[in-house]
């Protein structure tokens, strides 16, 4: 078979040393009434060559980013992805390596991913990060159990202009805990939360308050406020922020959270149908850091002294504390923060800047088109970053297959999470002035 | 004599000014950034990233790769891992742009190849577990084991039984069992093993009754061994009105051979990472698709992919406990797993099982006398022994492990699972060739020897490795996590 | 303690019966091979090629690399060769279906796109030297030469002046200067160098005469000197009728500065794998395109590519030599280096050669208190020390070559140009970080100190290298050049 | 710029060092009058985005092998080319290094050559390889070049029958150095070398006699009567193989060969508009393997003992030998030979044979198809390897032409090579029997 080495004849000294007849006898102990007597019904099997073709024909049947322009966000996004990556991170001792238990063998792995963690706590302004969770809406519902945890309380509360798909996972995975969750609403004018609603909150009875930043609708929220309320009242402030924005926007540091999290796709990795992504977690103070779910790297040194790097504070993990840790995180999401490493790296300080500064650019440049073309608004009135949401009497979804047929997606059509006539447009720096102005001569003539 | 150096961090290759990728030059008209955010909004301090260029970047993880081991690299006999050869060509269809590059919004006509994709995968893998109904969303095995825990809990609940909150979970259970049980709020009932390495029936006997929610079991277990009373186990845990999930990290000894459907499981979550050999990328990412019976069909996250004639499109199953991250779960990651069955077929994917079972047994065959063998029994995929005899000498597993590393392969799995003293957890896979299976026989027993005879070599181990021995514990007292600016 | 072992060689891995890629099985009706065969065509003994599996072949070349260095690893300062960073965007676009799978006999008309690039190329090649019309067929710079000096004979013979059967070289001419000569069946002369490094020009003098039929020269030279009394040079071989070649390997140093074209020079060769970043491959394939003047245009091999209107067609020129390879010449190497002067433009350009320029002049100033300089000038893109001070402690240059390699750089080339007692000729690039060049001059000096503290630590160099220094005299001696199968 | 790591803080302290006020003063001592006074007018830098774009747009104006179906040969050719090859060969330890000087840091290369070597003899059934050529022309060219300075003799005789482009390579070559070239002509029947004229040869003339097999029709030639008459009249015998026929046809040492070349662009290198591609030179005897051009790699030991190796025998090369070197190769095709070995590795002893059988199985199969549809027949009655010519009332180039409209394309129209009513068609183990049987079917149409 394809990737089995052993010859029949090397089977066959094998055998002999075991002291058995055949294979089949290794399997003696399996009641032989449970034994399948029939061959899977899968497909036969295909050669190098024809497997390519079939994927080949499969992936035809999609449209990709490459055939299409498209404005499409909603925490997915197609932003430039410096060649160098994947050269790198195609090296096989990175994609094909396991989690890094041998620390002597493993430094490669463990100083990118101590490399990842500074990165990110650089970004987020904060103290320290972990070596990824599985997504940003995994990271955020996984910091809302911690606030739980180190508080004691069995409330938390999320903002109302918080992803759609983020909020179901975040409720899951509280409400299996039997934790509350509540909303702060929204302004529906503005888009963003409600400051009225903050007087009215009872904030010492939650674990901790979120800010989503930008929110789902990629408009700014006022995260101070909510900050220093739930604080003061002895509870976490977890703030969910898009990476790139933070080339710009001030960071949860600044903004006095205790956790920051978010979805780290957009640094480098492919849109790749929503996954693989990652999400990062970082957080302050000593009896925080020791509480984040999943893994951490950290520093020392060898008998010689010379430096090194090692999975540390395991006590936190499942495998030693099991069902004591404080997450069930195994495998998580190393390659995509390696790829976000390389990512940060090579755009470093000012090129990082530079691709939050486009985007606010490129999308205010194509806000203005939008709406010089007559019959649209904006449908909230707050400041947005990089995406923002369309009103107009249009039926996006039918619009969209009518733009693709002149190789364009429109914005992301709003009627599933319960805005029928809203679109949320997302336009990163991988847009270019003459794309989206042949959006804008298709678009009118289709609406 | 200049030593080796290390290779400095990257923030230490900082200069200001450096600059790696540029952008193209803005194309539209710039406007003041205060004219469209409020400066309240606006950083204070830029994130001090890297400023290095790309050559810079490129030697510098060229250079981190360098120091680190890989399947590529050489044998991984890591115990429970399942380090098998990762396809190259798998990567090549994962990277089409056809499938790399298609946006999860995107309308459902214009992705039916994507949607085909996952459809295929989620039958076949119903095949392989005769089970009925699958969901790709989970990241990882134990997201997988999460998802199927709240599947597990959403049932009881529907039926009103609540009061159902205990997991039983054997002693040799991987360790994110027990924390998943506990993610979902339930508790975990831990179970002995026999002396035959499987669960204890008269145990377990006592440890079912009205409490009990579901039995978490990996079949063969972390020991490697099958549990030959897998239909009494079932049954019990059946009559006591509980479910019975399957964590399918070692599959890869079943494939083709029997069914977890077949011996009573209503859950299996399958670790493409493992079983179906993509990457596992230093860490992951991984994906753990969870497998169930018709009955459990409505209460999976959503959403999955449907079929009506020729069309695929996403639904939300009935009674979906909601969603367990954003999106459809590690859609790259499936791509390679689907390549992985494809290429190998039915019959390949039993000889894939029969193979590493193969290699197991071969190796603990020729090891059973230079370290003692816990459990003297045909292994499935993996085998367990123990470090025990060679602490008469004073060398630990410990030692022995990072002696191997001398020897340019990595170290098994140790000390896990926990009920063998001084474990040592051997996988080979079906992937190795004999001559890397025999140099670590031979490597093992050169060590076995040492044990005896100079010990202390071994306690000094690993010497040619980029760094020797590191110090775990000043890193825990007192962690240093990240690279701070020295002012 | 166990030795890091060597990598066997790929047949010695090999198995009787094992397998890596497969073909599809075939799908047309088979026909026994001798009714379409005659068998006194058939091979008797099959080609004793390895038997091995993918993950083998993965693991070996994987294995195999970590024994390299590479410009992805680190310094690589070896003179004359520009080991300069190789963009992998480069490769990218040179992979791409649409430039890496098309066939050289395709229509022209679906060809359009190829053309374009070759024409393109041809026409910044024109314009970087300051002539007028280009081939890309050599496949690499001594290749170049060979066609340069075809070029010539053809031009001279046209002429009638077939007695002109002497080309002028320097005594510091690259080996592959003399190599090309002789292969045309031309004469070498050799001028020496005068005080300064240059031409000694009373030399030349006396060498150019009736039977000059051309000088080749390197300039910026293989001293890294700029040849000052270039204009005396070039005017004195043009006014004895002999043709100017500019052998183009140190173009780095001169790029939008000054044209070899300006200088006089009739023919120039470019080494696309060292000015235009087209990775060297471990030593190739290069691309040695040469560009001439209108007058030696139309004896230029063929097929070049030509435009008419928006068409892009392949010609023959005029009075072409002929060919010097099939089909067109190193097309993808073409690609990489049309990609690298699109992200270069003017400026870039230009400051690719003051900054490899700076870098030389500035090493040079910084070693020369510890190596002896021979010229003490201004350097262009590299400069040539000697180790003839460290001579009197017994150290030779080789060891200081090898030396380096324990301290994790590439050594620069050694014992060229032959004019220099002990060279060492160092060639730094525009593409290294300051801190590389300062950790090599750290280097260096600190050798120069060990050369004399600590002479014998030298010439057992290098030592932490995957293997001690070879035997050279024993492998040239008794030539083992392959692996033979033992009975 | 884009790769120029400096900074201008650092170009202002090496100024320092240097001890001079600008990087112009470093080129003060060229003559200013020739320096350039304008910038070079080429087109503006591109960043990396704007350059990929660039090169796709490029890209799209040609038809590639993936568009379409192709039975295109004459020297390139079409194979299936094992996935694993392109991750191999792009580690930046390949990709990146030099001609391995430095042996103790080049055992990479080094060993990867030495294999190359031992593959390529193993394939011609000679003693010893070189570490690569150009390509098969110019390996052909300084085999006859060889043969003239080992045997003192000053005519070569070539096949009338070999690659056109080949001959004139060849020619190019010999000429220059006053070396004549004479044709064995061909039976224009059969398509191959006529015997009748091998009796009328004067052979102790020659230097040495090249067969090409397959020759440029894609025919058998019966090579053992050269090959003895040219070795007992003291000539060197060559043979020009074609390698991926040596799956299935006698060896050149097989057949007494002194030296076999040939082109190593179908052992895994894309055709790549025909370049670069690979010449392979092997040889027997050691005073032929002295003689050998190119650069060669020897095993030897370090002070322990330890096997490596290392370049040797490099009297023949002109860095040691200038002017009396053997040739003036430098740069070879490294990487393309890498390419090569590990495509000989992975495919293995049966898996080479195999593609040689299914490209005498499928060309023949597609010949009988030709064939069927009438008005077409066989120029040449010699059996063929993979390839074949037919003959036929049509204008091949006009019809490629038409074909391409159909995502196809036929033979190589010999019209350029003085047959005007004949194409060259190649059929690889790539092309399927979908595919054939649909060319047939468009082609029935068209014809
Ligand atoms: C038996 C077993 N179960 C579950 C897991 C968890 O899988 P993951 O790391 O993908 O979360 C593992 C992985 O190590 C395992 O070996
Ligand atoms: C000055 C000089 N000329 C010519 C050459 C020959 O170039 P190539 O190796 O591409 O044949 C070189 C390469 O080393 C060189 O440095």
């Amino acid at each position: 078979m394809r990737y089995i080495p052993l010859t029949d004849q090397e089977k066959q000294e094998m055998l002999e040393e075991i002291g058995v007849e055949s294979v089949d006898e290794l399997f003696e102990d399996i009641p032989s009434r449970m034994l399948l007597k029939e061959p899977l019904p899968l497909p036969a099997a295909l050669s190098e060559a024809e497997l390519i073709r079939h994927f080949q024909e499969l992936a035809a049947k999609n449209v990709d980013l490459s055939q299409t322009v498209s404005f499409l966000g909603g925490g997915a996004y197609d932003h430039l992805i410096p060649s160098i990556i994947k050269h790198i991170a195609g090296r096989g001792e990175y994609l094909t390596a396991y989690t890094p238990y041998q620390a002597e063998i493993s430094q490669g792995v463990l100083q990118s991913i101590f490399e990842f963690q500074g990165l990110i706590a650089e970004l987020t302004g904060m103290e320290a990060a972990n070596a990824s969770i599985y997504d940003g809406a995994t990271a955020l519902a996984e910091a809302a159990l911690m606030a739980c945890a180190v508080t004691g309380r069995k409330k938390v509360l999320l903002p109302a202009t918080l992803h759609p798909e983020w909020k179901e996972v975040a409720e899951l995975y509280l409400k299996s805990q039997d934790l509350a969750v509540e909303y702060i609403p929204y302004d529906p004018r503005k888009g963003t939360l409600d400051p009225a609603a903050l007087e009215k909150t009872e904030w010492s009875q939650f674990a901790g308050a979120v800010v989503q930043q930008p929110n789902f609708f990629g408009l700014l929220e006022e995260a101070a406020p909510v900050s220093q309320r739930i604080r003061e009242q002895g509870g976490l402030f977890i703030m969910a922020v898009d990476a790139i924005s933070l080339g710009l926007l001030k960071s949860p540091g600044e903004l006095g959270a205790d956790i920051a999290v978010g979805d780290g796709q957009s640094l480098g990795n492919t849109v790749s149908f929503g996954g693989p992504s990652l999400g990062f977690f970082a957080t302050s103070g000593s009896k925080l850091i020791r509480r984040m779910p999943g893994r951490v790297v950290g520093e020392t040194v060898d008998k010689e002294g010379r430096r090194g790097f090692v999975l540390t504070l395991q006590t936190r993990e499942q495998h030693i504390r099991r069902e004591r840790a404080t997450s069930n995180i195994c495998s998580n999401q190393a390659l995509n923060a390696f790829i976000s490493t390389i990512y940060l790296s090579v755009l470093g300080k000012k090129g990082f800047q530079d691709v939050a500064f486009q985007n606010l650019q490129k999308s205010n440049y194509f806000q203005q088109r939008l709406l010089e073309i007559g019959g649209l608004s904006l449908k909230f009135s707050a400041p947005s970053f990089r995406e923002f949401v369309i009103r107009g009497d249009v039926d996006w979804e039918e619009m969209n297959l009518r733009l693709l047929e002149h190789g364009f997606i429109g914005g992301l059509p709003l009627k599933r999470f319960g805005f029928p006539q809203a679109a949320l447009f997302a336009v990163t720096e991988a847009r270019t002035k003459e794309e989206m102005d042949a959006f804008i001569n298709v678009f009118r003539g289709l609406i | 004599m200049p030593k080796k150096k290390g290779v400095p961090l990257i923030f230490e290759r900082s200069v200001p000014g450096r600059r790696g990728y540029r952008l193209p030059k803005l194309d539209v008209p710039e406007v003041p950034v205060d004219e469209l955010i409020p400066a309240e909004h606006l950083r204070e301090k830029p994130a001090e990233l890297p400023e290095v260029s790309e050559v810079e970047v490129m030697r510098h993880y060229t250079q981190l790769s360098r120091l680190n081991h890989g399947v590529d690299v050489g044998f991984y006999p890591l115990g429970s891992c399942t380090m098998k050869y990762n396809p190259r060509v798998n990567e090549d269809v994962a990277a089409l742009p056809g499938l790399s590059t298609i946006h999860p919004y995107q309308p459902e006509s214009s992705v039916q190849g994507a949607l085909e994709l996952m459809y295929n995968l989620g039958q076949h893998l119903a095949e392989i577990s005769g089970l009925a109904a699958a969901t790709l969303q989970p990241a990882a095995g134990a997201h997988g084991e999460l998802t199927g825990l709240l599947v597990i809990k959403a049932y009881h609940k529907q039926r009103g039984e609540e009061h159902r909150t205990e997991i039983i979970i054997p002693d040799s259970a991987h360790g994110t069992n027990p924390a998943s049980v506990a993610m979902v709020g339930y508790d975990v009932v831990e179970v002995p093993s026999d002396e035959r390495g499987g669960v204890d029936v008269e145990a377990l006997k006592r440890a079912v009754g009205p409490k009990t929610a579901g039995l978490m079991l990996t079949n063969p277990n972390t020991l490697g061994l099958f549990d030959e009373n897998i239909c009494d186990i079932t049954a019990m845990v059946r009559q006591a009105g509980g479910l019975l999930y399957y964590d399918g990290a070692n599959a890869n000894a079943i494939l083709g051979i029997v069914r977890p459907g077949d011996m009573g499981f209503d859950i299996v979550h399958y670790n493409l990472h493992k079983t179906f050999s993509t990457p596992h990328g230093g860490g992951g990412p991984g994906s753990g698709p969870i497998v169930v019976t018709e009955e459990l069909a409505p209460f999976l996250p959503g959403p999955v992919v449907a079929k009506e004639g020729d069309r695929f499109f996403f639904t939300q199953p009935e009674k979906s406990i909601g969603r367990v991250q954003a999106f459809y779960g590690n859609f790259s990651v499936l791509v390679k797993a689907y390549a992985y069955i494809l290429s190998h077929g039915s019959a390949g994917l039993r000889e894939v099982s029969e193979v590493a079972v193969l290699n197991a047994n071969y190796m603990m065959r020729r090891l059973q006398d230079v370290y003692y063998l816990p459990y003297d029994r045909a292994c499935k995929h993996e085998f367990v022994l123990s470090g025990k005899w060679q602490k008469q000498y004073g060398v630990r597993t410990l030692d022995i492990a990072k002696r191997l590393l001398d020897y340019g392969v990595h170290a098994p799995t140790v000390y896990f699972p926990l009920n063998v003293e001084e474990a040592l957890m051997i996988e080979p896979t079906e992937t190795e060739p004999k001559s890397a299976i025999d140099e670590f026989i031979e490597a093992m027993r050169q060590i076995a020897q040492e044990a005896k005879e100079d010990p202390e070599q071994l306690k000094k181990a690993p010497q040619l490795t980029p760094v020797g021995r590191l110090d775990e514990a000043k890193a825990a007292r007192r962690p240093v996590l990240r690279w701070q600016k020295t002012e």
